[in-house]
This record gives structure tokens, C-alpha cells and sequence, in this order.
């Protein structure tokens, strides 16, 4: 069976970010002056094929600690396992 | 950990405590403790290798600023100096490589900007454990992106480096830097300047978190345990983006002669930079960190004090120019706080929320941290590695086969997977880059350039210490003569294991007894360096490695003489002497897997007449190409002059010695040169004058590569060899 | 046409890197190189613009997806609206299309690796700045540096870049051959630059200001810069 | 009222990733070869202070399109709005 994945990897709290800042920094002069709390990271979109889902869980994790984080600076998170269907965003009404 | 008194939690001795109490007279609180703590570190204080680097040379005619500042200088003629330095950054590249690498990148250009000098060139001698290792091959991958992420990013050109692979070093990379900046002599900022009473500091740049709280202190003195936790955190994230803004904004409040200090913030932070620009101004600094600019709430003192955020600089500022200071910062869209001001006698006084929450004397930090004679011992059966020597083994390994060994061993090979992802044309100075024995980078305005080489030789300093110092004094100074230049004056970096070993102490010692003699014999003084101990992790110790940088001039850099063979019907030349040599040399570690013997001899006056006449004989206009002997001995010279020239050669090996040696030995003080039929006579002449013995190899041409009847092989077989191994490798 | 020498103007934003040496291109070539800065609603009546290599606000979020909010692209797009000449040089190719006056994006090197290397470029049109004094065909050695020089477009924009034209350089080998082995970056079509509809917008990712002075290069810029400067001289 | 929004932008389909294609390359030396699908994006998180939801809403949208993707080769998304409170992401049971 095949599961959908979203790892999301961002900096550890308290690390500068500088792409967030740089974002930050530039969205002011555009006219945003109500914008804070900027950090950028990575999304990665995955597709892993295992028996059950909580096999496919096990390996994702194991895949975003070795290869898709480095823990020394980056904290990551799983999100949305769905038999190949990713969870949408969707601003909340 | 709650029974560990603080003060050993921080990393000081009881009488280091002690001598603290002594000077204040009384108990230091918990911010003077991290204050000490920091700045008495090894890394800040050089506590264990003061004495020894006091035997180093650092003085010369052309010296303007020595040991001891942010970077030394040096005159160049036309009223212009040249600022350089090299640093190690090892420890946080041993853990997170990209970012490691890159903020070790922004240290050392900080360094050369608070002299007040533009960063003109970047160089970056690394080494690493044996690719076979995954670990290795993303060790070298994130250390490589992380020096061109950084370096590209603020438009500095990395012309040179080195990559170097030995076991010891799976566990503990040695990641060194070297920048070299460019300054009109009478605009370097050095604490030679006049400073008064009064002038305020200016702390501009990037704002300060809790990065490297203690980093000085965990990162770069405790040694690194697998994967040890604490120690995670206090890796720095870089932003290069933020430190062109402070090279502009710094050279620009330089120009505009609005400073009479500049100081970069490294290890020991704020408190670094405060306590050592009192003390260089002979005064004391009262500071508000409640001004300070905070990335994160609720920092306390002692984080503020300590934090190694990095691209900050702290400027000294006369109230009158703090106006103009501003401007410049704004400009570049740069904070720019008061965050104190000097003032008389010599105390540094730190206030937060209104209260004194610090009150050291400024000299105390910055001067007058402790001093170790450490013990020294030679390591136990040293001598019987050495007199294993490997030289004279029965060797089966038919010729062709070692050749393309050695121009396949990772240490010979092409380096090009990693020099290309350097920008090395930014600034438009570069006559020549990676590729070539020294980065030749011009000087805007004149003919002149300067010749950048950096070397190190872990290899023979694991079996000889002296002589592994002296052989990389000599090949950074040879790098820089077969192109033509003059060697001026040397920086370096010293990566050893735990001084605390006697062992350790020992090859130290011996390293800069060795350094010392070469330098002398060259002419080419210490300007300064960085000591980077605690390379070890549980029982591996890295090899003792002194790293050179060597800076040279050249008068015209259209005299410059190039590696590679310009063309066929040259003849070739063997400048120097073959020796049965090879002890520690490549080709014992790759064809006969023995790592023994006694390093080649070197006899420093030899090799100092050998880099003369190299001198003279491109500033006659002789030479059609040279390139020094080094790893690989003259047969991987000989390929590595053809390759680069797309041009072949024949030739007949000198000598009586069994032609393994002949074309394998690492003797030192030699180099093949080529030039046309019409100039044997001169170069022969020239020879004789500078007493230097040469002998005629025979001819370039042909797409082939012709040692007698020995060894034959086509270029591009050489150079498949030569070109394909690090890719291969990294492909895994 | 006046007797004057062409005034170029090259801009530095915050970050840019190859602003001094692009303004020392059009000098060593000939022009009168004119520094421009980034806040300014102002091009000094310069006669043609460069926009310079470097990584404009570090490029963290997207090379040049800050730059060309700043206050002088205002001018920069007024200028070539006006069929200025306009160049944009790696990072200023990439800001040239983040403002959407060139087609296309340029993403990471499919090597995800920065790339510092001279290479081939071969001229596909004259119908531009830089090219307008060459033939089509005509090969140049110029270096590249750069970790996002990818040039990517969707399959229908990339059908109406190839159909309309214009293409201005590909990657190509030392006697104008196209391969993949020569497309350095994996660039869609080898697509090296591109110009803009009416032709008076060209950018491209490597780097002929490093290409005009012997000492330190090789001399594919000259031609592309005596191209420039002579066609911002028609303009005088 | 301040809202944190989570941007995701990722590039359009037909697109060829190099990053996400450089992961699924290296992924089964290290022992998976059943993921595919990878794809890189970024993830930006940042917090807008406006009157109502809506607002905000239209406003990040509007800085997600004009500065934090490039709609040449880029979509984006516009995930969990809370006052300040971003959606926590999970591994469904
Ligand atoms: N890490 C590096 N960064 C930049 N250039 C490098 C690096 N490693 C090697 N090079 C370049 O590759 C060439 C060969 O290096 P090396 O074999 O160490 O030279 P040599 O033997 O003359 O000291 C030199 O031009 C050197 O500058
Ligand atoms: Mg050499």
C-alpha cells in the first residue's frame, strides 16, 4: 500500500534563521509593517509503499532523521499520512 | 553535575579560581566566572602553546603588524599592506559541516576587515578521513558546499587550498581558513591608534541570541565524545548576506577615517572584543548590555556577554564621528547601539536592568590568563616507526600500476570536484587559481601580485614533527617560487590533539622548532596564526599538522611562470637532487599500504637556493613552465605538468637508483621546469650560480608520457586517472 | 549621436558582487562605467543598465526575489518599457525574470552543486544588446559561477521562447556543438540567456564582464561588451 | 489579533525538483527502495497581526504570491490559521 508524507524541517528554536530574516527584513518596504515571526524550512512530499501504515510511519521518521535533517540544527516534524492522499492546506474559515 | 563546583563546570582549574580571587579580591560572580571562563580558554588565552610560539620568527623588514592583533600585515610597496591569517574551525565542522565551515568562513574575513583591509582572496586547507567512510564523504561534501556557500556569498574568491586524507581524521576533520585582505598601509586600523577617553562603542552588525553560549569553551576546547549532546547546540548558524553588509559598511567607515578602533566579535564575544580593546587602549570600558540588540528575549548577562552570534563588529568611535558612524550603518541597513564607552583606569564594568552585574579589571581577561610549560614527552616506539623504513623494500608492483595509484590517490588527485564550486574570479584580480602551485591574485593598479600558498604535511609530521613542519614551510615557499614569486612572510594554522599529553606537547614543540628553522632559512616571518588543540576523539589523536600559509610577491605578473608544459620541443629539466627517500612518502602509503620511515631529509639552505634560482629564473624570462616535486615525487610532477599543458614528454631517469625510487622518492628541494632549446645554456649558468644541481630529463611533445623504457602511458590515460578518482570516491 | 563615450550604468543592490567588476569591464572596453544604487529612483541618464552578479539580499528565499522589489527596479522597467538597453548578468538574469521583463526562471544546477567554470556559449540571435554586432553561430568562452543557473519554463512558454526567438545563448562545446555534456547546469534547451520580446532585455548566466581582461581570463566578453557599448552609443 | 499562517510552495507539477530527485537518488543505497514521489519545497511560517481572519488571510496570500513563490514554476499553499497557534503537525495514529 502506498502512504503520502510531508516531513516538514525547520532550525531549532533559538538558531537564526536567515532566510526568515531576509524575508522579514524585505516585507516592510513592500508595505507589510504587521508581519513578524518569519522562519523558512524545508517541505519535502514523499511516497512510501509498506505493508501498514504504521510500518510506513517507522521508516519516514527513520528517513528524516538520517537523510532529510541533520539534529545538530534542525528539528523536523511528519505530517499527514493518507493512502496517496496528502492532506490539503486550506486557509480555515 | 550539581556536586561540580562552577567554576569546573566552566571549564577553569581550582587555581585558575583561585588567581581569579586573587585579582578581584574577592569571589568572581557567576558573569565574571563565564567572562574568565571564556576568554582563559585554551582557544581564547593559548595558554598551552604561548611559550612555545614565543621561539617563533616574527620579525621583518617588511613586517608592519605582527603576532597578537586580528591579523598580521605586511608591506608591499606603493604604500599598500597586505593583511592575512589563517583559522581552523574543525570542531563545528566535525558536526554540522556546511554550517560549520561557512561561519568558520565569516570568522576569519572578520578578522581581516577589523584591520581595516578589504578580503581579497580565501584559501582553505582541509583534511579528512578516508572517503571509503560515508560519514567522510558527507563530512567533505558539507564543508566544501558550506566554504562556497559562505565565501561565494560575500564576494571573496577562494583561489586556493588543499584537501588532505588520513585516518585519523575520520573523527575529527581539520577545516582551516585563510583569508588575505589588501589595505592602504596608513589606513590599517591597529591598536597603534590614538584612542581616547571617552570614545563610545559602537556594537553594529547583527543582532545577538544564544549562539555558541560557551562555544568557545565546549566546541573548541573539550574534545568531541560521539555524539555528544551538549555540545550540539552552540553550532552557529551563518549569514553571509549579513556579512558583506558589515565588510562594506566596516571598509567604508575605515575609509572615511571614523574609527579609532575596529574589533570583530569571535570567541568570547562581547567579552572578548570589550575587555581587549581597553586593554589595548590601556584603559577600562564601561558597557550597557541592556542596549544590546537581542534576537531573543530574556537573554541573561552572562549569555549576552558570552554569545558568539555571528557577523558582529564592535567599533571604538569618537562621540564627534558618531554621527557619520550611523550614517554609513544605515546605509547598509545595519544597527549601529552605544553600547558603552572607554574610560580611565583599567576596569570593565558591565551593567543590565540598571545594575553592575560585572566589574573585572579589562587586562585581567584580555592579558593575563594563565600560562602552562606544559610536559612533553616523545610518543612511546616513535623510533621504531621511523626506522622501519620502507625505502628499499623488494617491491613486485609493476611501475604502471603504482603510477596510476598515485595520480589516483585522493591526496595526488585532481581537486577539482571541490575547487569548482568556488567562485575563485570575483573581484577580478585572479591571474591564476586552483590548479596552480600558488593562486597568483593582482594587485588593481599595478603590475604586481601576490602569490598564495597553503601546505601541510600531517603525514610526515606523524613520524617526524620537526621535519613535517619544516617540509610544509618548504613547500608553501617552493609553491610560491616555481611561479616566480618571492616568499614575503607565512601564517599558519597548528592542529594537534590534547595538550595535555606530553606526547602531544612534544610534537607541538618539535612542530615549531621545525616551523622556526624553515622560516628563518627562508626569510619569511611568522605574522601570525591560530592554535587548534583537543583534535581527538577517545584514543585518535589527528597527526601533528602545522598548516603553512605562505604569502609571496611577485614584481610583474606577467612574468609569472605556469604549471603546465606550454607546448612541444621543450626541453626538461630536473632542478635539485634525488634521494632514496621514501620514508612517509605517498607511494608507501598506496602501493606498499605502510605508513613508516623517516620523512625525506631536508637541508634548508639547499631548498632556499632552489626557490632563488626559481626567482631568477623567472624574472630573467627563462622558464617556459615549473612545478615543484612534491607528493608522488617526479614522476607525478612530470604527468601533472603534461596534463595541465595537454602536452607530453620523453624522458630518461637520472641517476643509478632503482627506478621506483627515482620516480616515487619525495627528496625535497627540487622541480621540473621546461623551457625553450635556446635557454639550456642560461638555465645551466643560473644553476651553477645559485649552486643548485640539475640535470636534463629530455623533451615535451607527443600525446604521450615516455620514461625511457621504463613507463609509458597517454596523457589521457594519466589524466582519467587523475580527474575521475574524487568523483568516483564520492559517488560511494 | 553625439561623440561621447556610452554611459553604462551598473546597479548595486545589497549583496550585489559583480557590480565592480562590471563597471571595470565597461571601462577596460571602453564606456563610462556609471555605479547606480538600489534605493534610488534614479539611473543618472545612463544609456544602457547592467544588472550585476552576486546574491542580491543573500538569495536565501529565491535569487532575486527581493531585488527586484527594490526602489530603483521601478526606473530599471521604465527604462526598457522605453526600449533601453537592459542586461542582466547571473544574479541580474535572475531578477530580470523575477520581474517578469525576461521569460523563464532559473532554479539550482541540476548538479545542486555551485559551479565555478569557464565554458562555451553559443550566439543564437543578433536580435539583442549584447549581440547584436555577431552572427548566430558565432561561439564565445566565458566562466559561469553559480548554484541556480537552471533555466526552466513550462513546456508551452518554453515552446514560445524557442518559436519567438528568443533564445540568445546555449551551452554549447568549443566548435559550437550542442551536447548535454556541455550543458553545464542542465538548463532546458541548453539555454544559457534569453531576451525579451522586443529584444532591448537580455540576460544571461555567465559572466562576460570576467571576460574582457587577458591577464585574468579568457576574452569571450570583449565582443559582447564592444556589442553593448555600441549599441548604447546609437541611443546617444 | 495576531494569526500565524504556514505557507507551503513547492514547484509545479512537470517541473523537474533537483533537490527532491537528489533525495529519491541517494535514498536506496541507504536501504529504501520503495519511496518515490520526493519532491522539495519550502516552508514558511509567519505571523500577521490584523483586525479580522479574513484579512489576514488576503494578506498573506498576497505575500505568498508576489514575494514567497514565483508563479513562473511555483504553487503555493496557505495552511492552518489560529490565533497564534499553528496547526501542530502529526503522524495519525
Ligand atoms: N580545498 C581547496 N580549495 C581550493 N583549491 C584547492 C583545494 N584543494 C586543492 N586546491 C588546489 O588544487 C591544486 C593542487 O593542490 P595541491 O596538490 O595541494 O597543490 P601542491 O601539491 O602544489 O601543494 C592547487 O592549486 C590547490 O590550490
Ligand atoms: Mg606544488
Amino acid at each position: 500500500m502506498k502512504f503520502r508524507f510531508q516531513v516538514v524541517v525547520s532550525l531549532k528554536e533559538g538558531l537564526l534563521d536567515p532566510q526568515g530574516k531576509a524575508v522579514e527584513g524585505s516585507l516592510p518596504a513592500m508595505g507589510w509593517k504587521n508581519v513578524s515571526q518569519v522562519r523558512v524550512g524545508k517541505h519535502v512530499d514523499l511516497v512510501v509503499e509498506a505493508e501498514t501504515e504504521k510500518d510506513a510511519i517507522g521508516q519516514v521518521d527513520e528517513i528524516a532523521h538520517r537523510l532529510l535533517s541533520n539534529p545538530v540544527i534542525e528539528n523536523y516534524r511528519i505530517a499527514s499520512v493518507a493512502p496517496l492522499e496528502g492532506l490539503t492546506f486550506e486557509a480555515a474559515p | 553535575m550539581s556536586d561540580v563546583p562552577l567554576h569546573r563546570a566552566l571549564g577553569l582549574t581550582d587555581d585558575e579560581l583561585e588567581s581569579i580571587c586573587a585579582t578581584l579580591g574577592r569571589e568572581p560572580n557567576r558573569n565574571e566566572l563565564a567572562m574568565y571562563s571564556v576568554m582563559w580558554s585554551e582557544h581564547c588565552s593559548y595558554k598551552s602553546s604561548k611559550i612555545h610560539l614565543r621561539r617563533l620568527p616574527t620579525e621583518g623588514p617588511a613586517v608592519l603588524v605582527g603576532p597578537g592583533q586580528d591579523a598580521g600585515a605586511v608591506d608591499v610597496g606603493d604604500g599598500q599592506a597586505v593583511v592575512f591569517k589563517m583559522e581552523s574551525h574543525s570542531h563545528p565542522s566535525a558536526i554540522e559541516p556546511y554550517q560549520g565551515a561557512a561561519t568558520g568562513v565569516g570568522g576569519i574575513v572578520r578578522d581581516i576587515v577589523a584591520m581595516g583591509a578589504r578580503p581579497i582572496a580565501l584559501l582553505d586547507p582541509l583534511m579528512f578521513g578516508p572517503l571509503t567512510e560515508e560519514r567522510n564523504r558527507w563530512l567533505l561534501e558539507g564543508v566544501v558546499a558550506g566554504i562556497g556557500g559562505y565565501g561565494n556569498c560575500i564576494g571573496v574568491p577562494t583561489v586556493g587550498g588543499e584537501v588532505k586524507f588520513a585516518g585519523p581524521h575520520s573523527k575529527n576533520p581539520a577545516i582551516n581558513v585563510m583569508c588575505v585582505g589588501l589595505a592602504p598601509a596608513d589606513r590599517l586600523v591597529t591598536s597603534a591608534r590614538e584612542v581616547h577617553e571617552g570614545s563610545l562603542l559602537v556594537l553594529f552588525g547583527a543582532a545577538t541570541g544564544r549562539d555558541g553560549i560557551g562555544g568557545v569553551s565546549v566546541l573548541a576546547s573539550a574534545t568531541i565524545e560521539e555524539g555528544s549532546e551538549e555540545s550540539r547546540p552552540s553550532v552557529q548558524i551563518g549569514d553571509p548576506f549579513a556579512e558583506k553588509l558589515l565588510i562594506e559598511a566596516s571598509l567604508e567607515m575605515v575609509e572615511q577615517d571614523l574609527l579609532e578602533g575596529l574589533q570583530d566579535l569571535g570567541g568570547a564575544g562581547l567579552t572578548c572584543a570589550t575587555s581587549e580593546s581597553a586593554s589595548r587602549a590601556r584603559m577600562g570600558a564601561e558597557i550597557d548590555l541592556d542596549v544590546v540588540p537581542l534576537r531573543e528575549p530574556a537573554l541573561q548577562a552572562f549569555e549576552v556577554l558570552t554569545s558568539e552570534s555571528q557577523e558582529r563588529m564592535l567599533a571604538i568611535v569618537h562621540p564627534s564621528r558618531l554621527d557619520a558612524v550611523r550614517a554609513v550603518c544605515a546605509r547598509w541597513g545595519l544597527a549601529a547601539p552605544v553600547i558603552g564607552k572607554l574610560v580611565a583606569g583599567g576596569g570593565l564594568t558591565v551593567k543590565m536592568g540598571g545594575t553592575v552585574v560585572a566589574d573585572v579589571p579589562a587586562r585581567s581577561l584580555a592579558d593575563e590568563g594563565p600560562v602552562y610549560e606544559r610536559a612533553l614527552a616523545p610518543p612511546p616506539g616513535s623510533d621504531d616507526v621511523v626506522t622501519d623504513d620502507p625505502t628499499f623494500e623488494t617491491v613486485t608492483t609493476p611501475l604502471d600500476e603504482s603510477f596510476l595509484a598515485l595520480l589516483s590517490s585522493p591526496n595526488v588527485a585532481s581537486k577539482r570536484w571541490v575547487f569548482e564550486q568556488y567562485d575563485s574570479l570575483v573581484q577580478g584580480g585572479t591571474v591564476a587559481g586552483p590548479g596552480a602551485d600558488a593562486a597568483i591574485v593582482r594587485i588593481e593598479g599595478t603590475l604586481k601580485a601576490l602569490a598564495l600558498a597553503s601546505d601541510g604535511k600531517g603525514r610526515y609530521g606523524h613520524l617526524d614533527p620537526y621535519l613535517g613542519a619544516a617540509h610544509a614551510v618548504a613547500e608553501a615557499a617552493r609553491n610560491v617560487a616555481v611561479m616566480g614569486a618571492t616568499p614575503l612572510a607565512v601564517t599558519n594554522c597548528m592542529n594537534f590533539g590534547n595538550p595535555e599529553r606530553p606526547e602531544v606537547m612534544w610534537q607541538f614543540s618539535e612542530s615549531v622548532r621545525g616551523m622556526t628553522d624553515a622560516c628563518n632559512a627562508f626569510g619569511t616571518p611568522v605574522t601570525g596564526g591560530n592554535v587548534s588543540f583537543y583534535n581527538e576523539s577517545g584514543d585518535s589523536a589527528i597527526w601533528p599538522t602545522p598548516v603553512i600559509g605562505m604569502l609571496g610577491l611577485i614584481r610583474d605578473h606577467r612574468l609569472l611562470v605556469r604549471t603546465g608544459f606550454p607546448g612541444p620541443g621543450m626541453l626538461l629539466y630536473l632542478l635539485g637532487e634525488t634521494f632514496p627517500e621514501l620514508g612517509g612518502s605517498e607511494f608507501a602509503e598506496v602501493v606498499l599500504g605502510r605508513i613508516a620511515g623517516r620523512p625525506p631529509a631536508i637541508d634548508l639552505e639547499r631548498e632556499a637556493a632552489l626557490h632563488r634560482l626559481l626567482i631568477d629564473a623567472a624574472e630573467s624570462d627563462v622558464l617556459a613552465s615549473a612545478h615543484d616535486c612534491s607528493d608522488g615525487g617526479l614522476a607525478v610532477a612530470l604527468a601533472e605538468s603534461a596534463m595541465a599543458g595537454h602536452t607530453g614528454f620523453a624522458v630518461t631517469l637520472p641517476g643509478d637508483l632503482p627506478a621506483y625510487v627515482t620516480l616515487f622518492s619525495e627528496s625535497a628541494s627540487r622541480a621540473v621546469v621546461s623551457l625553450e632549446p635556446d635557454m639550456a645554456e642560461i638555465i645551466e649558468d643560473l644553476a651553477a650560480a645559485h649552486r643548485v644541481p640539475l640535470v636534463r630529463l629530455g623533451e615535451t611533445g607527443g600525446p604521450r608520457m615516455v620514461f625511457g623504457h621504463l613507463l609509458e602511458m597517454t596523457i589521457e590515460e594519466a589524466r582519467a586517472a587523475y580527474e575521475d578518482a574524487i568523483p568516483k570516491l564520492l559517488a560511494g | 549621436m553625439s561623440g561621447r563615450e556610452p554611459r553604462i550604468g551598473v546597479v548595486t543592490f545589497p549583496g550585489s558582487l559583480d557590480d565592480r567588476d562590471a563597471l571595470r569591464a565597461v571601462t577596460f572596453m571602453g564606456g563610462e562605467g556609471v555605479p547606480l544604487w538600489h534605493s534610488e529612483h534614479d539611473l543618472h541618464g545612463v544609456d544602457a543598465v547592467i544588472l550585476p552578479g552576486g546574491f542580491s539580499y543573500g538569495d536565501y528565499l529565491r535569487t532575486g526575489a527581493i531585488a527586484r522589489f527594490a526602489a530603483i527596479m521601478d526606473e530599471v522597467r521604465t527604462f526598457a518599457d522605453a526600449g533601453g538597453p537592459v542586461v542582466g548578468i547571473c544574479n541580474g538574469f535572475q531578477i530580470l525574470c523575477e520581474a517578469g521583463l525576461l521569460p523563464g526562471a532559473l532554479i539550482r544546477n541540476a548538479s545542486l552543486r555551485f559551479i565555478c567554470r569557464v565554458i562555451d556559449v553559443r550566439i543564437e540571435t543578433s536580435l539583442s544588446p549584447l549581440t547584436h554586432t555577431l552572427i548566430a553561430g558565432d561561439v564565445l568562452s566565458v566562466p559561469v559561477k553559480h548554484g541556480e543557473g537552471q533555466f526552466v519554463a513550462s513546456e508551452t512558454e518554453l515552446d514560445r521562447i524557442e518559436g519567438e526567438g528568443l533564445v540568445v545563448f546555449r551551452y554549447c562545446g568549443p566548435s559550437g556543438e550542442l551536447d548535454e555534456v556541455f550543458n553545464v547546469n542542465g538548463s532546458a534547451g541548453q539555454i544559457a540567456g534569453v531576451r525579451s520580446e522586443a529584444g532591448n532585455v537580455v540576460g544571461m548566466m555567465p559572466h562576460p564582464e570576467h571576460a574582457v581582461d587577458p591577464d585574468v581570463g579568457p576574452v569571450g566578453g570583449q565582443p559582447l561588451f564592444e556589442s553593448l557599448l555600441s549599441f548604447a552609443l546609437a541611443r546617444v
